[in-house]
Protein backbone atom coordinates (compact mmCIF):
# COMPACT_ATOMS: atom_id res chain seq x y z
CA UNK A 1 0.00 0.00 0.00
CA UNK A 2 3.09 2.41 0.79
CA UNK A 3 4.32 1.49 -2.57
CA UNK A 4 0.95 1.88 -4.23
CA UNK A 5 0.69 5.51 -2.84
CA UNK A 6 4.28 6.65 -3.64
CA UNK A 7 3.98 5.10 -7.03
CA UNK A 8 0.06 6.77 -7.68
CA UNK A 9 1.99 10.31 -6.29
CA UNK A 10 4.95 9.41 -8.31
CA UNK A 11 2.10 9.44 -11.43
CA UNK A 12 0.20 12.37 -10.41
CA UNK A 13 3.63 14.32 -10.03
CA UNK A 14 4.51 13.52 -14.01
CA UNK A 15 1.52 14.62 -15.29
CA UNK A 16 1.54 17.81 -13.38
CA UNK A 17 4.95 18.62 -14.43
CA UNK A 18 4.26 17.64 -18.06
CA UNK A 19 0.97 20.32 -17.78
CA UNK A 20 3.66 23.09 -15.99
CA UNK A 21 6.64 22.04 -18.73
CA UNK A 22 4.03 21.85 -21.91
CA UNK A 23 3.11 25.45 -20.47
CA UNK A 24 6.86 26.78 -20.07
CA UNK A 25 7.40 25.43 -23.54
CA UNK A 26 4.45 27.77 -24.91
CA UNK A 27 5.78 30.80 -23.19
CA UNK A 28 9.12 29.74 -24.47
CA UNK A 29 8.09 30.07 -28.05
CA UNK A 30 6.29 33.32 -27.91
CA UNK A 31 9.33 35.07 -26.04
CA UNK A 32 11.29 33.52 -29.15
CA UNK A 33 9.37 35.58 -31.24
CA UNK A 34 9.87 38.79 -29.06
CA UNK A 35 13.82 37.88 -29.35
CA UNK A 36 13.76 37.97 -33.15
CA UNK A 37 11.96 41.02 -33.36
CA UNK A 38 14.80 42.32 -30.69
CA UNK A 39 17.25 41.21 -33.31
CA UNK A 40 16.03 43.22 -36.06
CA UNK A 41 15.56 46.23 -34.14
CA UNK A 42 18.87 45.61 -33.56
CA UNK A 43 20.12 45.97 -36.96
CA UNK A 44 17.95 49.12 -37.61
CA UNK A 45 19.73 50.59 -35.19
CA UNK A 46 23.06 49.90 -36.36
CA UNK A 47 21.98 51.50 -39.38
CA UNK A 48 19.89 54.18 -38.03
CA UNK A 49 22.53 55.27 -35.79
CA UNK A 50 24.85 55.90 -39.01
CA UNK A 51 22.25 57.62 -40.88
CA UNK A 52 21.73 59.70 -38.35
CA UNK A 53 25.63 60.52 -37.91
CA UNK A 54 25.54 61.26 -41.24
CA UNK A 55 22.62 63.82 -40.84
CA UNK A 56 24.17 65.19 -38.20
CA UNK A 57 27.05 65.87 -39.98
CA UNK A 58 25.65 67.06 -43.26
CA UNK A 59 23.34 69.23 -41.51
CA UNK A 60 26.07 71.54 -39.95
CA UNK A 61 28.03 71.66 -42.96
CA UNK A 62 25.14 72.97 -44.82
CA UNK A 63 24.82 75.12 -42.13
CA UNK A 64 28.50 76.63 -42.80
CA UNK A 65 28.06 76.58 -45.94
CA UNK A 66 25.35 78.52 -45.92
CA UNK A 67 26.38 82.00 -45.71
CA UNK A 68 29.44 81.31 -48.01
CA UNK A 69 28.55 78.91 -50.64
CA UNK A 70 24.64 78.43 -50.33
CA UNK A 71 24.52 76.29 -54.23
CA UNK A 72 26.92 73.78 -51.94
CA UNK A 73 24.17 74.15 -49.13
CA UNK A 74 21.83 73.07 -51.54
CA UNK A 75 23.13 69.69 -52.34
CA UNK A 76 23.84 68.99 -48.55
CA UNK A 77 20.36 69.94 -47.97
CA UNK A 78 19.07 67.60 -50.77
CA UNK A 79 21.10 64.74 -49.14
CA UNK A 80 19.81 65.11 -45.83
CA UNK A 81 16.33 64.89 -47.13
CA UNK A 82 16.60 61.81 -49.10
CA UNK A 83 18.89 60.00 -46.28
CA UNK A 84 15.48 60.83 -43.44
CA UNK A 85 13.38 59.22 -46.14
CA UNK A 86 15.06 56.32 -46.76
CA UNK A 87 15.59 55.61 -43.68
CA UNK A 88 12.60 56.42 -42.60
CA UNK A 89 11.35 53.29 -44.95
CA UNK A 90 13.37 50.95 -43.16
CA UNK A 91 11.82 51.86 -39.59
CA UNK A 92 8.63 51.28 -41.27
CA UNK A 93 9.58 47.98 -43.73
CA UNK A 94 11.15 46.64 -40.08
CA UNK A 95 8.33 47.20 -38.32
CA UNK A 96 5.06 46.71 -40.67
CA UNK A 97 6.36 42.94 -40.47
CA UNK A 98 6.12 42.76 -44.16
CA UNK A 99 9.85 42.79 -44.38
CA UNK A 100 10.32 41.69 -47.99
CA UNK A 101 13.95 42.50 -48.16
CA UNK A 102 15.24 45.35 -47.11
CA UNK A 103 19.91 45.88 -47.45
CA UNK A 104 20.26 46.98 -43.74
CA UNK A 105 18.37 43.78 -42.26
CA UNK A 106 20.10 41.50 -44.61
CA UNK A 107 23.91 42.80 -43.54
CA UNK A 108 22.76 42.64 -40.23
CA UNK A 109 21.64 38.99 -40.70
CA UNK A 110 25.13 38.59 -42.72
CA UNK A 111 26.83 39.02 -40.28
CA UNK A 112 25.13 37.07 -37.71
CA UNK A 113 25.28 33.98 -40.61
CA UNK A 114 29.24 34.65 -41.19
CA UNK A 115 29.99 35.02 -37.26
CA UNK A 116 28.00 31.46 -36.19
CA UNK A 117 29.51 29.98 -39.22
CA UNK A 118 32.71 30.74 -37.66
CA UNK A 119 33.90 32.53 -41.06
CA UNK A 120 35.65 36.05 -40.16
CA UNK A 121 33.55 38.74 -42.27
CA UNK A 122 33.80 42.21 -43.44
CA UNK A 123 30.47 43.90 -43.52
CA UNK A 124 29.60 47.26 -44.54
CA UNK A 125 27.94 48.72 -41.92
CA UNK A 126 26.44 51.76 -43.57
CA UNK A 127 24.15 51.40 -46.67
CA UNK A 128 23.97 55.47 -47.50
CA UNK A 129 25.48 55.35 -50.57
CA UNK A 130 22.90 53.10 -52.40
CA UNK A 131 20.03 55.03 -53.77
CA UNK A 132 16.97 53.64 -51.98
CA UNK A 133 15.97 51.84 -55.28
CA UNK A 134 18.96 49.31 -55.58
CA UNK A 135 18.47 48.44 -52.11
CA UNK A 136 15.75 45.49 -51.94
CA UNK A 137 18.28 43.57 -54.85
CA UNK A 138 20.90 44.58 -53.12
CA UNK A 139 19.38 43.05 -50.07
CA UNK A 140 18.59 39.56 -51.86
CA UNK A 141 22.28 39.40 -53.49
CA UNK A 142 23.20 39.82 -49.74
CA UNK A 143 20.95 37.26 -48.92
CA UNK A 144 21.95 34.45 -51.16
CA UNK A 145 25.19 34.94 -51.52
CA UNK A 146 26.46 34.38 -48.06
CA UNK A 147 23.71 32.20 -47.97
CA UNK A 148 26.02 29.97 -50.50
CA UNK A 149 29.23 31.23 -48.55
CA UNK A 150 28.30 29.41 -45.54
CA UNK A 151 26.88 25.96 -47.50
CA UNK A 152 29.56 25.76 -50.20
CA UNK A 153 32.57 27.42 -49.58
CA UNK A 154 34.78 26.26 -46.80
CA UNK A 155 35.98 29.88 -46.67
CA UNK A 156 37.64 31.51 -43.83
CA UNK A 157 36.96 35.06 -44.46
CA UNK A 158 34.23 36.42 -46.56
CA UNK A 159 33.92 40.61 -47.69
CA UNK A 160 30.59 42.31 -48.95
CA UNK A 161 31.59 45.46 -50.90
CA UNK A 162 28.91 47.59 -51.34
CA UNK A 163 29.39 50.67 -53.83
CA UNK A 164 26.39 53.10 -55.24
CA UNK A 165 25.93 51.08 -57.83
CA UNK A 166 27.25 47.52 -57.04
CA UNK A 167 27.49 44.95 -54.59
CA UNK A 168 30.02 42.03 -54.01
CA UNK A 169 30.43 39.31 -52.09
CA UNK A 170 33.46 37.89 -52.09
CA UNK A 171 34.82 34.61 -50.04
CA UNK A 172 38.31 32.50 -50.01
CA UNK A 173 36.65 29.23 -50.43
CA UNK A 174 37.54 26.85 -52.54
CA UNK A 175 36.34 28.73 -55.45
CA UNK A 176 33.26 27.75 -58.23
CA UNK A 177 33.15 24.13 -59.22
CA UNK A 178 33.82 23.45 -62.97
CA UNK A 179 30.38 21.47 -63.43
CA UNK A 180 28.54 24.72 -63.20
CA UNK A 181 26.13 22.74 -61.71
CA UNK A 182 24.25 24.25 -59.18
CA UNK A 183 20.39 24.54 -57.90
CA UNK A 184 17.71 27.39 -57.84
CA UNK A 185 19.10 30.04 -55.69
CA UNK A 186 22.07 32.04 -58.11
CA UNK A 187 19.77 31.12 -60.62
CA UNK A 188 16.48 33.30 -59.17
CA UNK A 189 19.07 36.12 -58.26
CA UNK A 190 20.15 36.38 -61.58
CA UNK A 191 16.55 37.07 -62.90
CA UNK A 192 15.67 39.29 -59.70
CA UNK A 193 18.95 41.51 -60.83
CA UNK A 194 17.72 41.61 -64.46
CA UNK A 195 14.13 42.17 -63.84
CA UNK A 196 15.85 45.54 -61.67
CA UNK A 197 17.90 46.44 -65.14
CA UNK A 198 21.26 44.45 -62.93
CA UNK A 199 24.11 42.16 -64.48
CA UNK A 200 25.01 39.55 -61.81
CA UNK A 201 28.53 37.92 -62.46
CA UNK A 202 30.19 34.84 -60.77
CA UNK A 203 33.49 33.34 -60.73
CA UNK A 204 36.83 32.88 -59.57
CA UNK A 205 37.88 35.35 -56.55
CA UNK A 206 41.44 35.44 -57.14
CA UNK A 207 44.59 33.38 -58.64
CA UNK A 208 44.12 31.38 -55.59
CA UNK A 209 40.53 30.44 -55.72
CA UNK A 210 38.07 31.82 -53.49
CA UNK A 211 34.27 32.79 -55.09
CA UNK A 212 33.01 36.14 -56.16
CA UNK A 213 29.28 36.97 -56.18
CA UNK A 214 29.02 40.60 -57.95
CA UNK A 215 25.81 42.63 -59.40
CA UNK A 216 26.34 46.12 -61.04
CA UNK A 217 23.77 48.17 -61.62
CA UNK A 218 23.22 49.39 -65.16
CA UNK A 219 23.14 53.18 -65.65
CA UNK B 1 -7.36 79.97 -59.39
CA UNK B 2 -9.51 79.72 -56.05
CA UNK B 3 -7.80 78.89 -52.87
CA UNK B 4 -7.63 75.70 -51.39
CA UNK B 5 -8.16 76.90 -47.51
CA UNK B 6 -6.28 73.92 -45.03
CA UNK B 7 -6.97 73.55 -41.41
CA UNK B 8 -3.48 71.22 -40.08
CA UNK B 9 -3.84 69.31 -36.57
CA UNK B 10 -0.82 67.59 -35.90
CA UNK B 11 0.58 67.23 -32.23
CA UNK B 12 4.53 67.91 -33.44
CA UNK B 13 4.73 71.27 -33.27
CA UNK B 14 7.78 71.03 -35.41
CA UNK B 15 6.12 68.58 -37.81
CA UNK B 16 2.92 70.79 -38.18
CA UNK B 17 4.80 74.23 -38.52
CA UNK B 18 7.45 72.68 -41.45
CA UNK B 19 4.33 71.10 -43.12
CA UNK B 20 2.51 74.40 -43.11
CA UNK B 21 5.47 76.45 -44.71
CA UNK B 22 5.80 74.12 -47.25
CA UNK B 23 1.96 74.27 -47.66
CA UNK B 24 2.18 77.96 -47.96
CA UNK B 25 4.51 77.93 -50.72
CA UNK B 26 1.89 76.51 -52.79
CA UNK B 27 0.50 79.39 -54.79
CA UNK B 28 -3.37 77.36 -54.52
CA UNK B 29 -2.90 76.71 -51.01
CA UNK B 30 -3.75 78.17 -47.67
CA UNK B 31 -3.18 77.13 -44.39
CA UNK B 32 -5.94 79.34 -42.06
CA UNK B 33 -4.98 77.11 -38.89
CA UNK B 34 -3.32 74.68 -36.96
CA UNK B 35 -3.94 73.09 -33.49
CA UNK B 36 -1.61 70.66 -31.97
CA UNK B 37 -4.74 68.18 -29.80
CA UNK B 38 -7.62 66.45 -31.83
CA UNK B 39 -10.33 67.71 -29.35
CA UNK B 40 -9.54 71.32 -31.04
CA UNK B 41 -10.35 70.47 -34.66
CA UNK B 42 -14.03 70.87 -34.69
CA UNK B 43 -14.00 74.31 -33.15
CA UNK B 44 -11.38 75.39 -34.85
CA UNK B 45 -12.62 74.43 -38.03
CA UNK B 46 -16.16 76.08 -37.38
CA UNK B 47 -14.17 79.65 -36.78
CA UNK B 48 -11.69 79.05 -39.73
CA UNK B 49 -14.30 77.58 -42.68
CA UNK B 50 -10.91 75.24 -43.92
CA UNK B 51 -12.02 73.27 -47.46
CA UNK B 52 -9.56 70.25 -46.37
CA UNK B 53 -8.34 69.27 -43.23
CA UNK B 54 -4.90 67.45 -42.77
CA UNK B 55 -5.13 65.28 -39.50
CA UNK B 56 -2.40 63.11 -37.75
CA UNK B 57 -3.31 60.28 -36.19
CA UNK B 58 -1.80 59.65 -32.97
CA UNK B 59 -2.92 63.40 -31.11
CA UNK B 60 -4.08 64.01 -27.19
CA UNK B 61 -7.29 64.84 -26.71
CA UNK B 62 -9.02 62.79 -29.63
CA UNK B 63 -6.86 60.88 -31.97
CA UNK B 64 -7.61 61.59 -35.49
CA UNK B 65 -9.87 58.83 -36.54
CA UNK B 66 -12.36 60.01 -33.84
CA UNK B 67 -11.55 63.77 -35.04
CA UNK B 68 -12.23 63.33 -38.87
CA UNK B 69 -16.02 61.39 -37.51
CA UNK B 70 -16.48 64.35 -35.64
CA UNK B 71 -15.37 66.78 -38.38
CA UNK B 72 -17.40 65.29 -41.22
CA UNK B 73 -20.37 65.18 -38.80
CA UNK B 74 -20.46 69.36 -38.01
CA UNK B 75 -18.28 69.93 -41.07
CA UNK B 76 -19.32 68.38 -43.68
CA UNK B 77 -18.02 70.63 -46.44
CA UNK B 78 -14.46 70.25 -45.19
CA UNK B 79 -12.57 67.21 -46.37
CA UNK B 80 -10.61 65.03 -44.29
CA UNK B 81 -6.85 64.25 -45.69
CA UNK B 82 -5.44 61.67 -42.74
CA UNK B 83 -1.57 62.19 -42.75
CA UNK B 84 0.57 59.51 -40.21
CA UNK B 85 3.97 58.50 -39.55
CA UNK B 86 3.35 54.98 -39.12
CA UNK B 87 0.52 52.97 -40.61
CA UNK B 88 -0.82 50.88 -37.24
CA UNK B 89 -3.08 47.76 -38.28
CA UNK B 90 -6.74 49.28 -39.37
CA UNK B 91 -5.78 52.52 -38.74
CA UNK B 92 -6.64 53.05 -42.77
CA UNK B 93 -10.10 51.18 -42.28
CA UNK B 94 -11.15 53.09 -39.59
CA UNK B 95 -9.73 56.12 -41.22
CA UNK B 96 -11.98 55.62 -44.54
CA UNK B 97 -15.07 54.41 -42.22
CA UNK B 98 -14.64 57.57 -40.09
CA UNK B 99 -14.90 59.75 -43.64
CA UNK B 100 -11.50 60.14 -44.77
CA UNK B 101 -11.21 60.90 -48.04
CA UNK B 102 -7.15 59.95 -48.21
CA UNK B 103 -4.49 58.69 -46.16
CA UNK B 104 -0.69 59.44 -46.87
CA UNK B 105 2.35 59.55 -44.79
CA UNK B 106 3.95 62.31 -43.25
CA UNK B 107 6.49 62.79 -45.62
CA UNK B 108 5.15 62.52 -48.45
CA UNK B 109 7.57 64.93 -51.05
CA UNK B 110 6.09 68.49 -50.87
CA UNK B 111 4.40 68.41 -54.55
CA UNK B 112 2.89 65.07 -53.84
CA UNK B 113 1.31 65.91 -50.85
CA UNK B 114 -0.76 69.49 -51.98
CA UNK B 115 -1.82 67.29 -55.36
CA UNK B 116 -3.39 64.80 -52.34
CA UNK B 117 -4.90 67.84 -50.91
CA UNK B 118 -6.08 69.10 -54.31
CA UNK B 119 -7.65 65.46 -55.46
CA UNK B 120 -9.06 65.30 -51.74
CA UNK B 121 -10.83 68.70 -51.99
CA UNK B 122 -12.08 67.86 -55.83
CA UNK B 123 -13.52 64.80 -53.97
CA UNK B 124 -11.52 61.93 -55.28
CA UNK B 125 -9.90 59.37 -52.97
CA UNK B 126 -6.12 59.46 -52.30
CA UNK B 127 -4.66 56.23 -50.42
CA UNK B 128 -0.64 55.98 -50.51
CA UNK B 129 -0.24 52.42 -51.32
CA UNK B 130 2.78 51.17 -49.72
CA UNK B 131 0.73 52.50 -46.16
CA UNK B 132 -2.04 50.90 -46.78
CA UNK B 133 -0.09 47.53 -47.52
CA UNK B 134 1.47 48.45 -44.15
CA UNK B 135 -1.86 48.93 -42.44
CA UNK B 136 -3.64 45.84 -43.45
CA UNK B 137 -1.25 43.46 -42.15
CA UNK B 138 -3.95 43.33 -39.57
CA UNK B 139 -1.82 42.79 -36.03
CA UNK B 140 1.24 40.94 -37.70
CA UNK B 141 3.96 42.42 -35.32
CA UNK B 142 3.56 43.43 -31.38
CA UNK B 143 5.86 46.23 -33.04
CA UNK B 144 2.77 47.63 -33.97
CA UNK B 145 0.66 46.55 -31.10
CA UNK B 146 -0.02 49.14 -28.92
CA UNK C 1 7.64 -5.80 -7.40
CA UNK C 2 5.35 -4.52 -10.57
CA UNK C 3 4.37 -1.60 -7.65
CA UNK C 4 7.72 -0.88 -6.98
CA UNK C 5 9.37 -0.57 -10.21
CA UNK C 6 6.42 1.91 -11.27
CA UNK C 7 7.33 3.54 -8.11
CA UNK C 8 11.00 3.82 -8.94
CA UNK C 9 10.07 4.73 -13.04
CA UNK C 10 7.36 7.95 -11.10
CA UNK C 11 10.13 9.01 -8.99
CA UNK C 12 12.57 9.39 -11.14
CA UNK C 13 10.07 11.12 -14.01
CA UNK C 14 9.64 13.71 -11.26
CA UNK C 15 13.38 14.69 -10.85
CA UNK C 16 14.02 14.47 -14.72
CA UNK C 17 10.86 16.73 -15.26
CA UNK C 18 12.01 19.29 -12.25
CA UNK C 19 15.32 19.47 -14.35
CA UNK C 20 13.50 20.16 -17.64
CA UNK C 21 11.41 23.02 -16.04
CA UNK C 22 14.43 24.35 -13.56
CA UNK C 23 16.21 24.87 -17.43
CA UNK C 24 12.56 26.14 -18.53
CA UNK C 25 12.25 29.05 -16.60
CA UNK C 26 15.78 29.52 -16.79
CA UNK C 27 14.83 30.43 -20.17
CA UNK C 28 11.88 32.66 -19.74
CA UNK C 29 13.86 34.77 -17.97
CA UNK C 30 16.73 34.83 -20.21
CA UNK C 31 13.76 35.56 -22.89
CA UNK C 32 11.93 37.87 -20.72
CA UNK C 33 14.98 40.32 -20.54
CA UNK C 34 14.74 40.40 -24.27
CA UNK C 35 11.60 41.20 -24.36
CA UNK C 36 12.34 44.46 -21.98
CA UNK C 37 14.42 44.88 -24.78
CA UNK C 38 11.23 44.61 -27.29
CA UNK C 39 9.20 47.36 -25.88
CA UNK C 40 12.14 49.27 -25.34
CA UNK C 41 13.27 48.99 -29.12
CA UNK C 42 9.17 49.78 -29.95
CA UNK C 43 9.55 53.13 -28.05
CA UNK C 44 12.63 53.98 -30.04
CA UNK C 45 11.14 53.05 -33.49
CA UNK C 46 8.30 55.92 -32.28
CA UNK C 47 10.84 58.57 -31.68
CA UNK C 48 12.86 57.48 -34.52
CA UNK C 49 9.99 57.21 -36.99
CA UNK C 50 8.67 60.84 -35.50
CA UNK C 51 12.79 62.31 -35.48
CA UNK C 52 13.31 61.05 -39.08
CA UNK C 53 9.96 62.57 -40.12
CA UNK C 54 10.35 65.88 -38.68
CA UNK C 55 13.70 65.84 -40.08
CA UNK C 56 12.64 64.50 -43.84
CA UNK C 57 10.33 67.68 -43.86
CA UNK C 58 12.35 70.30 -42.75
CA UNK C 59 14.56 69.62 -45.01
CA UNK C 60 12.83 70.14 -48.01
CA UNK C 61 11.16 73.11 -46.50
CA UNK C 62 15.09 74.28 -46.23
CA UNK C 63 15.54 73.28 -49.67
CA UNK C 64 12.91 75.13 -50.93
CA UNK C 65 13.54 78.24 -48.84
CA UNK C 66 16.91 78.16 -49.62
CA UNK C 67 17.05 80.62 -52.54
CA UNK C 68 13.78 82.77 -51.40
CA UNK C 69 14.28 83.41 -47.85
CA UNK C 70 18.51 81.54 -46.89
CA UNK C 71 18.09 83.60 -43.09
CA UNK C 72 14.78 81.19 -42.11
CA UNK C 73 16.90 78.22 -44.25
CA UNK C 74 19.29 78.43 -41.47
CA UNK C 75 17.18 78.07 -38.64
CA UNK C 76 15.74 74.87 -40.24
CA UNK C 77 19.22 73.92 -40.86
CA UNK C 78 19.99 74.32 -37.00
CA UNK C 79 16.74 72.76 -35.80
CA UNK C 80 17.59 69.64 -38.37
CA UNK C 81 21.60 69.36 -36.90
CA UNK C 82 19.92 69.27 -32.99
CA UNK C 83 17.00 67.27 -33.73
CA UNK C 84 19.34 64.61 -35.51
CA UNK C 85 21.85 64.99 -32.58
CA UNK C 86 19.09 64.19 -29.92
CA UNK C 87 17.90 61.54 -31.85
CA UNK C 88 21.12 59.75 -32.08
CA UNK C 89 21.63 60.29 -28.38
CA UNK C 90 18.44 58.19 -27.95
CA UNK C 91 19.23 55.85 -30.20
CA UNK C 92 22.37 54.89 -28.22
CA UNK C 93 21.21 55.29 -25.00
CA UNK C 94 18.57 52.58 -25.72
CA UNK C 95 20.80 50.37 -27.90
CA UNK C 96 23.60 50.54 -25.12
CA UNK C 97 21.13 49.10 -22.56
CA UNK C 98 22.38 50.97 -19.87
CA UNK C 99 19.27 52.73 -20.00
CA UNK C 100 19.67 55.79 -18.16
CA UNK C 101 16.23 57.87 -18.41
CA UNK C 102 14.96 59.13 -21.11
CA UNK C 103 11.50 61.17 -21.82
CA UNK C 104 10.30 58.90 -24.57
CA UNK C 105 10.67 55.37 -22.64
CA UNK C 106 9.28 56.71 -19.82
CA UNK C 107 6.07 57.91 -21.97
CA UNK C 108 6.01 54.95 -22.91
CA UNK C 109 6.39 52.85 -19.77
CA UNK C 110 3.35 55.36 -18.56
CA UNK C 111 1.08 54.31 -20.80
CA UNK C 112 2.00 50.60 -20.09
CA UNK C 113 1.51 51.00 -16.45
CA UNK C 114 -1.15 53.30 -16.32
CA UNK C 115 -3.55 50.90 -18.88
CA UNK C 116 -2.32 48.60 -16.79
CA UNK C 117 -3.67 49.97 -13.73
CA UNK C 118 -6.93 49.94 -15.23
CA UNK C 119 -6.02 54.18 -15.37
CA UNK C 120 -7.73 56.35 -18.64
CA UNK C 121 -4.52 58.41 -19.73
CA UNK C 122 -4.01 60.97 -21.87
CA UNK C 123 0.00 60.71 -22.82
CA UNK C 124 1.88 62.70 -25.17
CA UNK C 125 3.32 60.60 -28.65
CA UNK C 126 5.44 63.61 -29.61
CA UNK C 127 8.75 64.87 -27.41
CA UNK C 128 9.87 67.11 -30.40
CA UNK C 129 9.27 70.47 -28.68
CA UNK C 130 11.44 69.45 -25.35
CA UNK C 131 15.11 70.22 -26.23
CA UNK C 132 17.55 67.84 -25.35
CA UNK C 133 18.70 68.80 -21.99
CA UNK C 134 15.04 68.63 -20.52
CA UNK C 135 14.45 65.03 -21.57
CA UNK C 136 16.19 63.27 -18.67
CA UNK C 137 14.72 65.22 -16.16
CA UNK C 138 11.27 65.16 -17.36
CA UNK C 139 11.84 61.85 -17.82
CA UNK C 140 12.23 61.46 -14.10
CA UNK C 141 9.60 63.28 -13.67
CA UNK C 142 7.14 61.14 -15.58
CA UNK C 143 8.03 58.08 -13.92
CA UNK C 144 8.15 58.93 -10.47
CA UNK C 145 4.69 61.25 -10.76
CA UNK C 146 2.96 57.97 -12.64
CA UNK C 147 4.20 55.46 -10.04
CA UNK C 148 2.55 57.67 -7.72
CA UNK C 149 -0.78 58.07 -8.96
CA UNK C 150 -0.72 54.21 -9.47
CA UNK C 151 -0.13 53.47 -5.83
CA UNK C 152 -1.81 56.80 -3.58
CA UNK C 153 -4.38 58.37 -6.16
CA UNK C 154 -7.62 55.89 -6.51
CA UNK C 155 -7.54 58.33 -9.62
CA UNK C 156 -9.80 57.47 -12.71
CA UNK C 157 -7.74 59.32 -15.09
CA UNK C 158 -4.54 60.64 -15.38
CA UNK C 159 -2.77 62.87 -18.14
CA UNK C 160 0.49 64.36 -19.27
CA UNK C 161 1.31 67.29 -20.26
CA UNK C 162 4.47 68.81 -21.77
CA UNK C 163 5.72 71.80 -23.14
CA UNK C 164 8.93 72.77 -24.40
CA UNK C 165 9.72 73.83 -20.36
CA UNK C 166 7.53 72.42 -18.19
CA UNK C 167 6.29 68.97 -17.45
CA UNK C 168 3.00 67.93 -15.59
CA UNK C 169 1.25 64.89 -14.13
CA UNK C 170 -2.13 65.12 -12.99
CA UNK C 171 -4.88 62.92 -12.48
CA UNK C 172 -8.48 62.99 -10.67
CA UNK C 173 -8.00 61.06 -7.97
CA UNK C 174 -8.20 61.53 -3.82
CA UNK C 175 -5.69 64.38 -4.01
CA UNK C 176 -2.93 65.57 -1.55
CA UNK C 177 -2.95 64.41 1.96
CA UNK C 178 -3.25 67.32 4.63
CA UNK C 179 -0.31 65.57 6.65
CA UNK C 180 1.95 66.15 3.54
CA UNK C 181 3.74 63.28 4.67
CA UNK C 182 5.63 60.94 2.52
CA UNK C 183 8.57 58.98 1.26
CA UNK C 184 11.61 59.07 -0.52
CA UNK C 185 10.29 59.90 -4.07
CA UNK C 186 9.16 63.16 -4.28
CA UNK C 187 11.77 64.63 -2.01
CA UNK C 188 14.79 62.83 -4.25
CA UNK C 189 12.89 64.24 -7.48
CA UNK C 190 13.16 67.85 -6.20
CA UNK C 191 16.73 67.51 -5.53
CA UNK C 192 17.06 66.31 -9.26
CA UNK C 193 15.23 69.09 -10.58
CA UNK C 194 16.75 71.49 -8.68
CA UNK C 195 20.13 70.34 -9.94
CA UNK C 196 18.95 70.66 -13.46
CA UNK C 197 17.50 74.39 -12.96
CA UNK C 198 14.25 73.61 -12.56
CA UNK C 199 11.11 74.27 -9.91
CA UNK C 200 8.81 71.64 -8.70
CA UNK C 201 5.44 71.90 -7.42
CA UNK C 202 2.56 69.40 -5.81
CA UNK C 203 -0.74 70.18 -4.84
CA UNK C 204 -4.60 70.19 -5.60
CA UNK C 205 -5.15 69.25 -9.40
CA UNK C 206 -8.33 71.45 -9.08
CA UNK C 207 -11.34 72.11 -7.05
CA UNK C 208 -12.77 68.49 -6.58
CA UNK C 209 -9.73 67.42 -5.57
CA UNK C 210 -7.08 65.42 -7.88
CA UNK C 211 -3.20 65.75 -7.93
CA UNK C 212 -1.05 67.34 -9.97
CA UNK C 213 3.06 67.41 -10.23
CA UNK C 214 4.80 70.41 -12.22
CA UNK C 215 8.10 71.04 -12.97
CA UNK C 216 9.37 73.91 -15.04
CA UNK C 217 12.57 74.53 -15.80
CA UNK C 218 13.25 77.98 -15.51
CA UNK C 219 14.64 80.34 -18.44
N1 LIG D 1 30.68 30.77 -52.30
C1 LIG D 1 30.71 29.63 -53.00
N2 LIG D 1 31.80 28.81 -52.92
C2 LIG D 1 31.85 27.67 -53.63
N3 LIG D 1 30.86 27.26 -54.45
C3 LIG D 1 29.77 28.01 -54.58
C4 LIG D 1 29.63 29.23 -53.86
N4 LIG D 1 28.44 29.78 -54.20
C5 LIG D 1 27.86 28.94 -55.06
N5 LIG D 1 28.65 27.88 -55.30
C6 LIG D 1 28.39 26.78 -56.21
O1 LIG D 1 27.44 27.20 -57.14
C7 LIG D 1 26.32 26.32 -57.13
C8 LIG D 1 25.07 27.09 -57.47
O2 LIG D 1 24.64 27.89 -56.37
P1 LIG D 1 23.10 28.12 -56.11
O3 LIG D 1 22.94 29.05 -55.02
O4 LIG D 1 22.48 28.48 -57.38
O5 LIG D 1 22.56 26.68 -55.73
P2 LIG D 1 22.57 26.01 -54.29
O6 LIG D 1 23.05 26.95 -53.29
O7 LIG D 1 23.32 24.74 -54.41
O8 LIG D 1 21.05 25.64 -54.03
P3 LIG D 1 19.87 26.67 -53.65
O9 LIG D 1 19.16 26.87 -54.94
O10 LIG D 1 19.09 25.96 -52.66
O11 LIG D 1 20.50 27.93 -53.16
C9 LIG D 1 26.35 25.72 -55.77
O12 LIG D 1 25.69 24.48 -55.76
C10 LIG D 1 27.83 25.58 -55.50
O13 LIG D 1 28.33 24.43 -56.10
N1 LIG E 1 -0.99 61.18 -7.30
C1 LIG E 1 -1.13 61.22 -5.95
N2 LIG E 1 -2.35 61.14 -5.38
C2 LIG E 1 -2.49 61.17 -4.04
N3 LIG E 1 -1.46 61.26 -3.18
C3 LIG E 1 -0.22 61.35 -3.67
C4 LIG E 1 0.01 61.31 -5.08
N4 LIG E 1 1.35 61.42 -5.28
C5 LIG E 1 1.91 61.48 -4.06
N5 LIG E 1 0.97 61.45 -3.09
C6 LIG E 1 1.18 61.56 -1.63
O1 LIG E 1 2.43 62.16 -1.41
C7 LIG E 1 3.24 61.32 -0.61
C8 LIG E 1 4.69 61.52 -0.99
O2 LIG E 1 5.00 60.89 -2.24
P1 LIG E 1 6.47 60.29 -2.47
O3 LIG E 1 6.56 59.88 -3.90
O4 LIG E 1 7.45 61.27 -1.98
O5 LIG E 1 6.51 59.05 -1.51
P2 LIG E 1 5.90 57.60 -1.69
O6 LIG E 1 5.41 57.42 -3.08
O7 LIG E 1 4.94 57.39 -0.60
O8 LIG E 1 7.16 56.69 -1.47
P3 LIG E 1 8.40 56.47 -2.43
O9 LIG E 1 8.21 57.35 -3.64
O10 LIG E 1 9.58 56.87 -1.63
O11 LIG E 1 8.36 55.06 -2.78
C9 LIG E 1 2.70 59.93 -0.83
O12 LIG E 1 2.99 59.09 0.23
C10 LIG E 1 1.21 60.19 -0.98
O13 LIG E 1 0.60 60.29 0.27
MG1 LIG F 1 22.19 28.91 -53.01
MG1 LIG G 1 0.94 62.68 -33.44
MG1 LIG H 1 6.59 57.85 -4.81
Amino acid sequence: ILLASVAVFGITKVIERNAQLREAYEEIARLAVTEERARMSRDLHDILGHSLTVITVKAELAGKLLPVAPERAVSEVADIERLAREALADVRTTISGQRSVTLVTELGGARNALAGAGIDAEVPTAVDEVPGEHREVFGWVVREGVTNVVRHSGARTCTILLTAHSVEVVDDGRGPEDTGGGGQGLRGLRERVQQAGGRLEVGRAGPDGGFRLKVDMLP
Amino acid sequence: MTTIRLLLADDQALVRGALAALLDLEPDLEVVAQVGRGDEVVARALESAPDVALLDIEMPGLDGIAATAALRARVPRCEVLVVTTFGRPGYLRRAMEAGAKGFVVKDTPAAQLADAVRRVHSGLRVVDPALAAETLVAGASPLTAR
